[in-house]
């Protein structure tokens, strides 16, 4: 892979996964807020199929993120973290983003859990 | 060796301080800046630190009247407001970051000085406006966290909350000024050859830390408008007869509230990862997973945040997405713990002062850390949550992991500062004195909160079982302030009778070890270059004299290729004045002269433009 | 949920000082399913606690022994000695072993014992209690019952009762650490719980959330009684006052803030008098509830309890201990 | 003295960072009243409340067109500006600043008609509803005060630093365009 190309993907791998995460909790507590309150119940949203559509999108993009960092890690196993850029660099941040895709895909997971555990809107 | 005196003098031209008290005033050098600071959050402290006695010795035993009711909610308040946002916030990002980052990224200045000069003047109006509120007997008395509705204008008529509001406005603008500087400064002023995977792990943390404050104030700030229109003006953000929420005032506060928590540790972070190789001769163990950990703890950090709610009754489902962030945001925290031990291990440990507190830091921050890892467990959190048990959760963390690093960083960066070397053996005994008085003042609290003791009580009865505790707390407390006055008279006398250090005592790993001490206002007669995270140790050939101006390298901000050589601007006598003007403007709104304040505002705009009638140079 | 292994952690110093403690308010000594399962969630995660702890300080101690040497594993040499054994130990110990170990908790404290603690749902137990917090006492009510009293909170041993908790004025919080777990009370919401207690006895509880000037005097007791104690307890609450009240007692302004259930007084801005003979204590556990004490309380409550609701009544002693006599009549 | 030849490559300004990160956080601050709109719209019955009524749809979004249109001329100025004509930046520059100022102008008479039909304080809508529109307002107010700032800078010629304010200026109209849409778009929604 050319080193462009690979620096894209690092990107990606980088804030895929953090975008996602923030979307899907903003979205997934929305939804149910939105969901337990009379203004938005009046819109029936079915809280469930939308909840795992939501986390399970996010879940794959993290997914996806990972996978590209792994491959990255892969790509550059010659060079080290702390060699001249961009390679390093780009091994670095694949380091770190996989480690924090790993992090968040994990609290999809929980959050899947959660949801499939739960009456929503019972009180807590 | 001509050409280098005549160009030294070319850069002393360029960049010498205006002498005098006029010069402080009107610096624009981050290092006297970053001095401004840490005096002003001393004196903070110090008071911080005074409320916190009174309240102490007032819960030393049961039924005790030494303090009434109102006073000590008004200490409360002030102690949690002062300690969070006017010392460690300021002393970690406004003191050590700006006196370091320049520095560690070889750079002349930051990347706006004048607009951090302003964010000092601005901390500087803010704490004189919070602590005016005092001496009128004014002084916010609702918690720092100052619910609603107990903070409304209903239950709290007088101008107390109103000071709170507009206090902590006015004290996070400085914040969000001080919080753009770094990242811009990070992103843009390092050393050429400094790509992101070579930039020094404090930088990350000062990174995260300024991540945090500029996206997690805003909603505070937000917050703090909604009541103060709603206390001033009569609208009903949070008033539930219309349907308003006392929980919206909650979830904007926490929102804001937890990713601070993370914003005062994570420098903290900072300063452990710094001293960690100095003191050990070693590279940090999992360089790139420590960088990401600082960044990822302030980024899922915001996802936390009703985990202070759980008691309010919240859906199951709403508190399981808190519930589950709360788990794997312990994650970066553990990988640091066993990269700094593992550091520890591998390398060849100094147990000098600096040191000692970091291995004490590592200590009271595991101790935190696991009493927050039990509040991943929802019940248990509605159990013990408004309890003492808390209170040593968050102690544990603010004092023992935050402040912890904050001392050992002032023993370490004190010769580079000064050009003196600290006495280690009153640093030593200093350090064990606070140690064993931290853990008596905190630890008996874990019991207290489970036995049953909640939060802010001014008084408790007896018969409880709470007296040993309190007592044994109490006592902790005045062992820790001796031990605080120990370690900081060591550093007066050092200042006075210390040997010189030169520059590099410790054979630091970066490049703020590579300048004299103290560092000249020019910082780097030669622009380094950098081919390694710690330059210090592996020196690159530098990269040229900028000494045809008052200049410094931008960078291009990823891979520290050289993007562009800028004109820095001088000393300006702007932004005191502007901080003065908007002193002025929160002055008459918390009297409800809103007429005035506008007058005021004019004024402030009008500084901004005499502000940026003077240009920097072109190069 | 596991029974707890106090035995084995019972020598760890923490708990050896917990066991000597007053037990009134104390969340260790539980008495309901949902309190003790609490209870041994906080003692399996302290015993973890400790061995992370214990790692922590080894590993601190092992590199204080170790100061004068570097590196440990297959690389020792280099300028990052023992870089590859780190990162197995920082990977292994500082990212699989605690998700692990967060994972369980989580699972097993955010998906089954919060079954038990989170509000049960509504008449899905046969007695209902309202708790409602003013500034700074609790309001106690019997929905479907004419009973009101204050300050202290009857329920049936081995019976779960369902509790809404709300407020009157700011946001308070109620909290009896030995029964469940703490629940708020917040303006505009009602919050519920259940409260169950295994065993007949008095348990202390105390408002949570900081309300004001006295947060700390707003206690209150529980008591669970037999089945038929607390239905006679009930019965009796209910009834009206069983003598008319001294002409004093409207003179007074007593009437303005106090009711007295079959009196003309019915106002609700203090605790309802009618059976204020029956509480054993006054101002919400401040003071005991004794003719000479209610008496004091009338003439000087605000040096009592600074800050409070009710005003010093300005009337003699001779008719503060009339109105105390006439009260504490009152059972 | 061995200087490192190192390459230069065209950057990102340190203004312009400067002026993201205003951005950045100013989104933010209104990230939150718009939650808060939501929030408080969640919890309410009926929405709006009765005796309030949704803003007019049609010249709700003609005054936002005309507004948002003039990230055009802000964009052309930028673009001029870092090419040196300066006659046509200062061109764009007031096109855009009229059609601001009408907006503002006819903005202001609106809001305070508004303000005496139905107050602040009148419920929980209008309290939110005032303060988003109010904060948009105020963002627009101060990009006239910045254009009206940057055309008193360009009577004497350009230079780099003004080069750099031009851009920096014309991504804050761009912004508070963005938000403008953001917020009336959020408004607007009281009629779904």
């Amino acid at each position: 892979m050319t080193v462009k190309r690979l620096s894209r993907l690092q990107w990606f791998g980088l804030f895929g996964g953090a975008v996602m995460l923030a979307a899907g909790h903003i979205l997934g507590i929305g939804l149910t807020y939105a969901e337990c309150n009379v203004g938005g119940a009046r819109w029936g949203i079915p809280n469930d199929p939308w909840e795992m559509a939501i986390l399970l999108t996010a879940a794959f993009v993290m997914v996806l993120a990972a996978a590209a960092s792994a491959t990255i890690i892969a790509q550059t196993q010659g060079t080290s973290y702390d060699d001249d850029p961009p390679l390093s660099r780009i091994r670095f941040f694949a380091i770190a983003a996989l480690l924090a895709n790993v992090l968040f895909t994990i609290i999809m997971i929980l959050d899947l859990v959660g949801n499939v555990f739960n009456v929503v809107c019972r009180q807590g | 060796m001509v050409v280098v005196t005549e160009r030294l003098t070319r850069l002393e031209h360029q960049w010498q301080a205006r002498p005098g008290v006029l010069g402080w005033l009107t610096t624009t050098d981050h290092k006297r800046i970053g001095l401004l600071y840490f005096w002003t959050t001393l004196v903070l402290f110090g008071a911080g630190g005074v409320e916190a006695l009174a309240m102490r010795t007032q819960l030393a035993r049961p039924n005790q009247h030494l303090i009434g009711p109102e006073t000590y909610n008004e200490l409360f308040t002030l102690h949690g407001v002062t300690m969070i946002f006017f010392f460690i916030i300021p002393m970690t990002t406004g003191a050590f970051g700006n006196y370091l980052l320049p520095l560690m990224l070889g750079a002349r200045d930051m990347a706006f000085p004048r607009m951090n000069a302003l964010s000092f003047w601005i901390f500087l109006g803010s704490g004189i406006f919070l602590y005016v509120s005092l001496a009128v007997g004014d002084a916010p008395n609702a918690g720092w966290f100052n619910y609603v509705p107990l903070s409304s204008r209903h239950y709290d008529p007088g101008h107390n909350i109103d000071f709170y509001c507009l206090g902590v406005i006015f004290n996070s603008i400085a914040s969000t000024l001080t919080a753009a500087q770094f990242i811009v400064t990070i992103l843009k002023s390092r050393a050429p050859g400094m790509s992101l995977n070579r930039m020094p792990l404090f930088c990350y943390a000062m990174f995260a830390a300024a991540f945090g404050l500029l996206f997690a104030l805003p909603t505070l700030s937000a917050d703090v408008i909604f009541l103060f229109l709603d206390r001033n003006v009569g609208t009903h953000f949070f008033d539930p007869a219309y349907h308003g929420s006392a929980l919206l005032w909650q979830h904007l506060f926490w929102f804001f509230g937890h990713p601070e928590v993370y914003i005062l540790i994570v420098p903290a972070f900072g300063i452990a990862t710094s001293i960690i190789p100095a003191f050990t001769q070693r590279k940090m163990v999992a360089f790139p997973l420590v960088a990401i950990a600082e960044l990822l703890v302030v980024f899922i950090g915001f996802g936390v945040w009703a985990h202070h709610m759980y008691a309010t009754g919240l859906p199951t489902m709403t508190m399981i997405f808190f519930g589950a962030a709360t788990a794997m945001v312990v994650i970066p925290s553990t990988i640091q713990v066993f990269s700094w031990c593992m550091s520890f291990i591998m390398g060849t440990a100094r147990f000098n002062t600096p040191l000692l507190f970091i291995a004490g830091f590592i200590f009271m921050f595991v101790m935190g850390g696991l009493t927050g890892i039990m509040f991943v467990a929802i019940p248990f959190d509605q159990q013990v949550t408004d309890t003492y048990f808390v209170i040593a959760h968050f102690h544990y963390i603010i004092f023992g992991a935050a402040v912890f690093p904050i001392f050992g960083g002032l023993y370490y960066w004190f010769p580079k500062v000064t050009g003196k070397l600290p006495f280690d053996r009153p640093g030593q005994i200093a350090f064990w004195i606070i140690f064993v008085g931290t853990n008596l003042l905190f630890f008996p609290m874990h019991i207290l909160g489970l036995i049953g003791m909640t939060r802010r009580e001014y008084t408790y009865p007896s018969g409880l079982g709470w007296e040993p505790y309190n007592f044994a707390e109490t006592i902790g407390a005045f062992i820790t302030t001796a031990g605080i006055l120990l370690l900081l008279g060591n550093l007066v006398y050092s200042y006075f009778r210390g040997v010189e250090s030169g520059p590099d005592p410790w054979h630091g790993p970066t490049l703020e070890w590579t300048v004299p001490s103290p560092p000249p206002d020019y910082n780097f007669a030669v622009i380094p270059t950098v081919r390694s995270a710690y330059p210090n140790w592996e020196p690159a050939p530098p990269y040229e004299w900028l000494d045809r101006g008052h200049q410094q390298v931008e960078s291009e901000g990823v891979d520290g290729v050289i993007g562009d050589i800028v004109g820095m601007p001088h000393e300006s006598p702007w932004p005191p004045l502007l901080a003065l003007t908007l002193l002025g403007v929160f002055a008459m709104l918390v009297l409800g002269k809103f007429e005035i304040a506008g007058i005021m505002g004019i004024f402030t705009l009008l500084t901004l433009v005499g502000w940026h009638s003077k240009e920097p140079q072109e190069s | 949920m596991i029974a707890p292994r106090r035995h084995a952690l019972a020598l760890l110093p923490a708990v050896a000082v917990l066991a000597g403690c007053d037990k009134q308010q104390n969340a260790l000594a539980p008495e309901s399913h949902q309190a003790k399962s609490i209870a041994s969630l906080f003692w399996w995660m302290m015993g973890g606690s400790w061995i992370g702890l214990g790692l922590i300080v080894a590993l601190l101690v092992l590199a204080w022994k170790r100061r004068n040497r570097r590196g440990i594993g297959s690389d020792t040499e280099g300028d990052k000695p023992g870089e590859k054994f780190a990162w197995r130990v920082v990977i292994g110990l500082g990212i699989v072993t605690p998700i692990v170990v967060i994972g369980v908790i989580f699972v097993i404290a955010n998906l089954f014992v919060i079954k038990t603690t989170e509000a049960p749902a509504a008449d899905s137990t046969r007695l209902t209690v309202r708790v409602i917090g003013h500034m700074w006492w609790w309001e106690v009510r019997y929905p479907g019952h004419p009973a009101v009293t204050a300050n202290e909170l009857h329920i049936p041993v081995r019976v779960p009762v369902r509790l809404e908790v709300q407020t009157k004025d700011v946001i308070h919080s109620f909290w009896v650490p030995r029964l469940n777990r703490t629940i708020d009370a917040i303006p505009g919401r009602t919050n519920a719980i259940e409260l169950y207690a295994d065993t007949a006895g008095r348990y202390r509880g105390q408002c949570d959330e900081f309300c004001g000037l006295q947060h700390a005097h707003m206690a209150f007791y529980v008591y669970a009684d037999p089945p038929s104690v607390f239905r006679r307890w009930l019965a009796q609450q209910s009834k009206p006052v069983s003598s008319p009240p001294p002409k004093l007692f409207t003179t007074a302004g007593c009437a303005d803030c106090h009711a007295l259930r079959g009196t003309s007084a019915k106002a609700d801005v203090g605790p309802d008098l009618t059976h204020v003979g029956s509480r054993s204590t006054l101002a919400a556990l401040t003071i005991r509830n004794t003719p000479a004490e209610l008496e004091d309380w009338i003439l000087h409550n605000q040096a009592i309890k600074p800050g409070n609701q009710m005003p010093d009544i300005t009337i003699s002693p001779a008719q503060a201990h009339e109105l105390a006599v006439y009260l504490e009549g009152l059972k | 003295m061995t200087a490192v030849p190192a390459p230069r490559r065209v950057a990102f300004p340190a203004g312009l960072w400067g002026m993201l990160m205003v951005i950045a956080t100013e989104g933010m601050l209104l990230g939150a009243f718009i939650a808060t709109y939501f929030y408080l719209r969640f919890k309410a019955p009926v929405w709006p409340p009765h005796g309030d009524h949704a803003p007019p749809i049609a010249t709700t979004l003609i005054l936002t067109a005309c507004l948002v249109a003039t990230s055009a001329p802000m964009a052309i100025a930028s673009w001029s500006a870092a090419a040196g004509e300066l006659a046509k930046t200062r061109l764009a520059l007031v096109i855009a600043l009229i059609v601001q100022c009408g907006y503002l102008a006819y903005e202001f008479k609106d809001f305070s008609d508004e303000l005496h039909k139905s107050n602040i304080v009148h419920d929980q809508y209008t309290s939110i509803y005032y303060t988003l529109l109010g904060a948009d307002h105020a963002h627009v107010f101060f990009g006239v005060l910045l254009n009206l700032w940057l055309l008193g800078k360009l009577v004497t010629g350009l230079t780099r630093y003004r080069v750099r304010a031009v851009q920096a200026i014309a991504w804050y109209w761009h912004f508070v365009n963005v938000l403008t849409i953001v917020i009336v778009g959020t408004l607007l929604s009281a009629h779904a």
